[in-house]
């Protein structure tokens, strides 16, 4: 594999380098809504839904901006652009599918301020990808959140049973586990080299 | 590991409900089960210090003392009764050793065993709530920190190693180990490569006999090499009906059909089957780690589930992965995996109605 | 004793001093957890990305003071998101001015600031109730906490992670890194061990303050 | 960015006040953003080049000036100081304007992600005379001693990477081996413990050389006399 080609993309942000547990994007969403897994699968879902929508603007943005020499706005217009395009995506949810608003829907504010949204496309404009490129690195990240979220949620499910010491509880716990999950991915480090 | 058969009594019950064959009358005592676990150990751990000599004993003996030292103070701190006593912190220390190097410093085993037994157990509230294989945690907590120690393989059989240790045994802590090159010069001097069958496999293409591999004449960690020692003392455990065979069987099953689908596509690239299951940690993995009740699925349809992941991702980071070996760290996602796995195969209550689609 | 939540606060020791410790923005309230982790593998790049963040909390808390009686509210959000995004572009440049090397060991992280919550919060809770000196104030004070606790990371990592402190070799040349510590899962287990030991303090302290009353309590 | 925050701006009471207030903001930040940006531009231009400059000599420790050049199937290319962030092929001369080397990047997988290098090479000898490091994630104390430790980099002293004589490939690609099996001029000897990322940077090095070398062979020329008719054209 290349390190340029689609597969290792959606690779390295799903699994090898995942976006939540090496490069700690989106930690706020990760332990404030890992506590039940179906909540956490529905919120991962609709990452997924908000990392394409927000990377094809980024990308969309960023050729604009270079074309006419803005780079230095960049910043100011991804988190402007894509928070709109988030409202205007929710809203037209809300009108034409209510079953979906009702599942996604009251995850949607709050991914928008979580910084694996714009990490997403901060991080593929630094790497210069190609539009094909962005799309297999939104969902690689989008599914990697994803995957993190809902082994964190199956986790704390369980420890909820659990006779946790009362010193270990809460967020220190979340970060304990978090850690041993990470630890755990490091197994994939340098596949498909 | 084996230590999860004392488990909290919810999940105790939980198994009991889901066992369909009638195993034993009577389930035997915690303890019980504990002590046939480390007597099946024992084997293993006497042919280790047989290969690699007193360096071995050191660090078995290093690593039990300090698991069970670590869970008896922490116990103490934290006003417990102690629970040193069901012998399961001493099956992960064994355990532990068995997965290390036979020349890793002892003192690096002692964090091993500390980071183990602190955050992979303890920290959760102890045993019964363990999420991951605590001897494992230790392990890949050492993997990550003190990456070159952990790789440095010595020869099997050495001259002389009843009678003096390897040189980085015993390190003086936190500083690095010593080099052991001058040390090889002496012991190997056939030009010992210091490579595992799996690292020869990956790296030069050079496949290991079966026999040697099954008799555990090549170099590994304290207590992989032998294959076969491994697989009758987890015979005799699973005929004792003191372990788990589906677990193992599925593990083992999958790593033979996964790899040999790509030894059929490029035998030249790939290794055989049989190679696969016989070299590494796989057999003691899947015999004696992977069988943690604790951090496995519950249900029947999730325990083949969550053979299937390891005996899979174990032969994607081997054939694919930077590492050359996979089995720890598919253990450990797999642990993570099994919450998920026994929610999602959990039979359904008889009588009862499927949720509609979109209703909470 | 209740008061208006929108009554401008009194400056004070207080104003400056609760983000330090009782309102730590990492260690209390577990906001900004982001930068908190991926870059304090190093003090040097915690102290960086610590001041880089105080700096952007100060120049906004300010701006959005001097400017509260100007935004209507139902565009406060909007405005802030803008404000805050140009000081943390204008701190991009800067550092890529100062030095290459440390913009590259924060990488994007920078430009993450803008989502830090830490900022987002502090702009819409404090600075735009509170007096521009007030605001000043208490944004230095979250941002000297934040510092603050990157750094409690990042010395711990680095020491332990490199054996280097600022870069300065501490312990000779044997001694053994443990490279786990500025790897990814490291920073959570450092994380999780502050939290642990200040959780651990606290419920110490509180226990014998309990049996202090329950001395006093007998006598 | 005004419109795009006002979807639904019009609904709102006052709605030209909102957007006379979002304007005046959006003018503020827009002033100072572009302040800052043309304070520091040339300070950062300035860094960006001192850091290739710093890598470009490093692998060609003998060179003293550098130019660059767009190497393309179509051609090669000088590109002025400016553009340099374009360029893939840096050319090192002395001070006699003898063309001493020529850096090239190229780049890998490596252990956690992909490794970036510059790697100097001597067209005279044929050889890959020097890495260095530009971007790298790997594990700190091992992966990432390729860029000090002094027996890896002992391998680049001359590292044989001779092309056929027709000039249409590297006859003998590079390769890494394992630590202590190095037998032949093209294979890399690995950091024992850090063989990952060793194999990663010697990928990088074969890929790059197998691709560029070729294109490089046709434009020997032009890139010797170009730098000295232009010396001479000074004088």
């Amino acid at each position: 594999m290349q390190p340029d080609s689609l597969t290792f993309i959606f690779l390295n942000a799903f699994i090898i380098n995942n976006f939540v547990l090496a490069m700690f994007l989106g930690l706020c969403p990760f332990l404030g809504v890992s506590g039940k897994i179906k909540t956490a699968w529905n919120m991962g879902l609709a990452v997924v839904f908000v990392m394409l929508v927000s990377s094809t603007c980024a990308y969309g943005i960023n050729y604009l901006l270079v074309r006419f020499n803005l780079e230095f706005l960049r910043l100011i217009c991804y988190i402007a652009v894509i928070a709109s395009a988030v409202q205007l995506v929710e809203m037209v949810i809300k009108k034409f599918s209510p079953a979906l608003f009702r599942t996604l829907g009251i995850f949607l504010p709050l991914i928008t301020t979580n910084c694996a949204i714009l990490g997403l496309a901060l991080f593929q404009t630094n790497r210069d990808y190609n539009f094909a490129q962005c799309l297999a690195f939104s969902l690689g990240a989008g599914f990697g959140f994803t995957l993190a979220l809902v082994l964190m949620a199956g986790l704390r499910e369980k420890l909820e049973l659990a006779e946790v010491p009362d010193v270990s509880t809460g967020a220190a716990l979340s970060l304990m586990l978090a850690g041993l999950l990470s630890l755990a991915f490091m197994g994939f480090a340098g596949l498909g080299g | 590991m084996t230590e999860s058969r004392v488990q909290s009594k919810g999940a105790v019950e939980a198994r009991a409900m889901l066992h369909t064959s009638p195993h034993l009358r009577i389930a035997p005592s915690v303890d019980i089960i504990m002590r046939n676990v480390v007597w099946a150990m024992l084997p293993i751990c006497a042919f280790s210090v047989f290969q690699f000599g007193i360096s071995s004993l050191a660090l078995i003996v290093t690593c039990t003392l300090a698991c069970i030292g670590t869970e008896h103070l922490i116990c103490r701190l934290s006003d417990k009764p102690s629970t040193t006593r069901d012998w399961s912190v001493a099956i992960t220390g064994i355990l532990l050793a068995l997965t290390l190097p036979p020349s890793f410093p002892l003192w690096m085993a002692v964090v091993a065993s500390v980071v183990g037994v602190a955050i992979g157990k303890l920290f959760f509230g102890g045993l019964g709530h363990n999420v991951m294989n605590p001897a494992l945690v230790g392990r890949a907590f050492a993997q990550a920190a003190f990456t070159g120690p952990l790789t440095t393989w010595t020869p099997y059989l050495a001259e002389g190693r009843f009678t003096e240790f390897i040189p980085s045994t015993l390190t003086l802590p936190f500083l690095r180990p010593n080099s052991i090159t001058e040390w090889l010069a002496h012991t190997a001097p056939d030009a010992f490569t210091g490579a595992t069958p799996l690292a020869l496999m990956k790296f030069e293409q050079v496949s290991t006999n079966g026999i040697q591999l099954l008799i555990g004449t090549t170099a590994g960690s304290a207590g992989e090499t032998s294959a076969g020692l491994i697989l009758i003392c987890g015979i005799y455990l699973m005929i004792r009906k003191m372990a788990d065979w589906r677990i193992p069987f599925w593990i083992l099953l999958t790593a033979f059909v996964t790899s040999g689908v790509f030894y059929k596509i490029d035998p030249n690239l790939y290794p055989d089957p049989l190679f696969t299951l016989c070299s590494g940690g796989l057999m003691l993995g899947a015999v004696f780690m992977a069988t943690d009740m604790v951090a496995s699925p519950v249900t029947p349809l999730g325990v083949v589930l969550y053979g299937i992941l390891i005996g899979f991702i174990t032969v994607i980071i081997r054939l694919f992965g930077g590492l050359t070996e996979g089995v720890m760290y598919a253990i450990l996602l797999a642990n993570a995996c099994s919450p998920l796995i026994s929610a999602v195969t959990q039979p359904r209550i008889y009588g009862a109605v499927k949720p509609k689609k979109g209703q909470p | 004793m209740i008061k208006d939540p929108r009554a401008p606060e009194p400056l004070g020791w207080k104003t400056f001093s609760q983000g330090i410790w009782k309102e730590n923005p990492v260690f209390v309230m577990l906001l900004g957890l982001c930068p908190v982790l991926a870059v304090t593998n190093t003090a040097m790049n915690a102290l960086a990305m610590g001041l880089a963040t105080t700096f952007v909390l100060v120049c906004s808390g300010v701006l959005v003071s001097l400017l509260r009686k100007v935004i209507p509210k139902q565009v406060r959000i909007a405005s802030y998101i803008i404000i805050i995004a140009t000081f943390v572009t204008i701190t991009d440049y800067a550092i890529q001015a100062i030095s290459l090397d440390l913009y590259k060991a924060l990488g994007a992280f920078v430009q993450l600031i803008v989502v830090n919550c830490i900022i987002l919060g502090r702009a819409e809770a404090y600075a735009s109730k509170n007096t521009v000196v007030n605001a000043l104030v208490n944004a230095l004070g979250m941002g000297v906490g934040f510092t603050f606790a990157l750094l409690c990371l990042g010395v711990v990592r680095e020491v332990l992670g490199s054996g280097t402190l600022f870069e300065v070799t501490l312990f000779g040349p044997s001694f053994q890194p443990w490279a786990v510590f500025v790897l990814p899962p490291g920073g959570f287990f450092v994380l999780a061990m502050w939290l642990f030991l200040f959780s651990y303090v606290r419920k110490r302290r509180a226990r014998i303050q309990e049996l202090k009353k329950e001395v006093s309590h007998a006598a | 960015m005004t419109e795009e925050l006002n979807p639904s701006a019009p609904t709102l009471p006052k709605s030209r006040n909102l957007i006379i207030t979002l304007a005046g903001i959006a003018m503020i930040s827009g002033l100072l953003v572009v302040l800052t940006f043309q304070l520091t531009l040339p300070r950062i231009t300035q860094n960006r080049q001192d850091a290739l400059e710093r890598a470009v000599f490093t692998v060609l420790p003998f060179a003293e000036t550098r130019t660059n050049y767009l190497l393309t199937e179509a051609g090669l290319e000088e590109l002025p100081d400016a553009d340099f962030a374009k360029a893939n092929v840096f050319a090192g001369y002395d001070q006699t304007g003898t063309l001493t080397g020529l850096a090239m990047e190229a780049s890998a997988r490596g252990y956690q992600d992909v490794v970036k290098i510059l790697y100097g090479y001597a067209p005279d000898t044929e050889c890959v005379v020097g890495i260095t490091v530009l971007e790298s994630r790997e594990t700190p104390g091992l992966g990432d001693k390729v860029d000090s430790d002094p027996d890896f980099l002992d391998n680049f002293a001359c590292l044989d990477a001779k092309l056929t004589p027709d000039g249409s490939t590297v006859i003998n690609a590079i390769e890494t081996v394992k630590h202590g099996k190095k037998t032949n001029e093209w294979q890399i000897d690995a950091i024992s413990g850090a063989t990952i990322t060793s194999t990663a940077v010697g990928n990088a090095l074969s890929e790059s050389t197998q691709t560029m070398l070729p294109l490089l062979a046709k434009h020997r020329n032009s890139l010797k006399t170009h730098k000295e008719s232009e010396l001479s054209s000074k004088e």
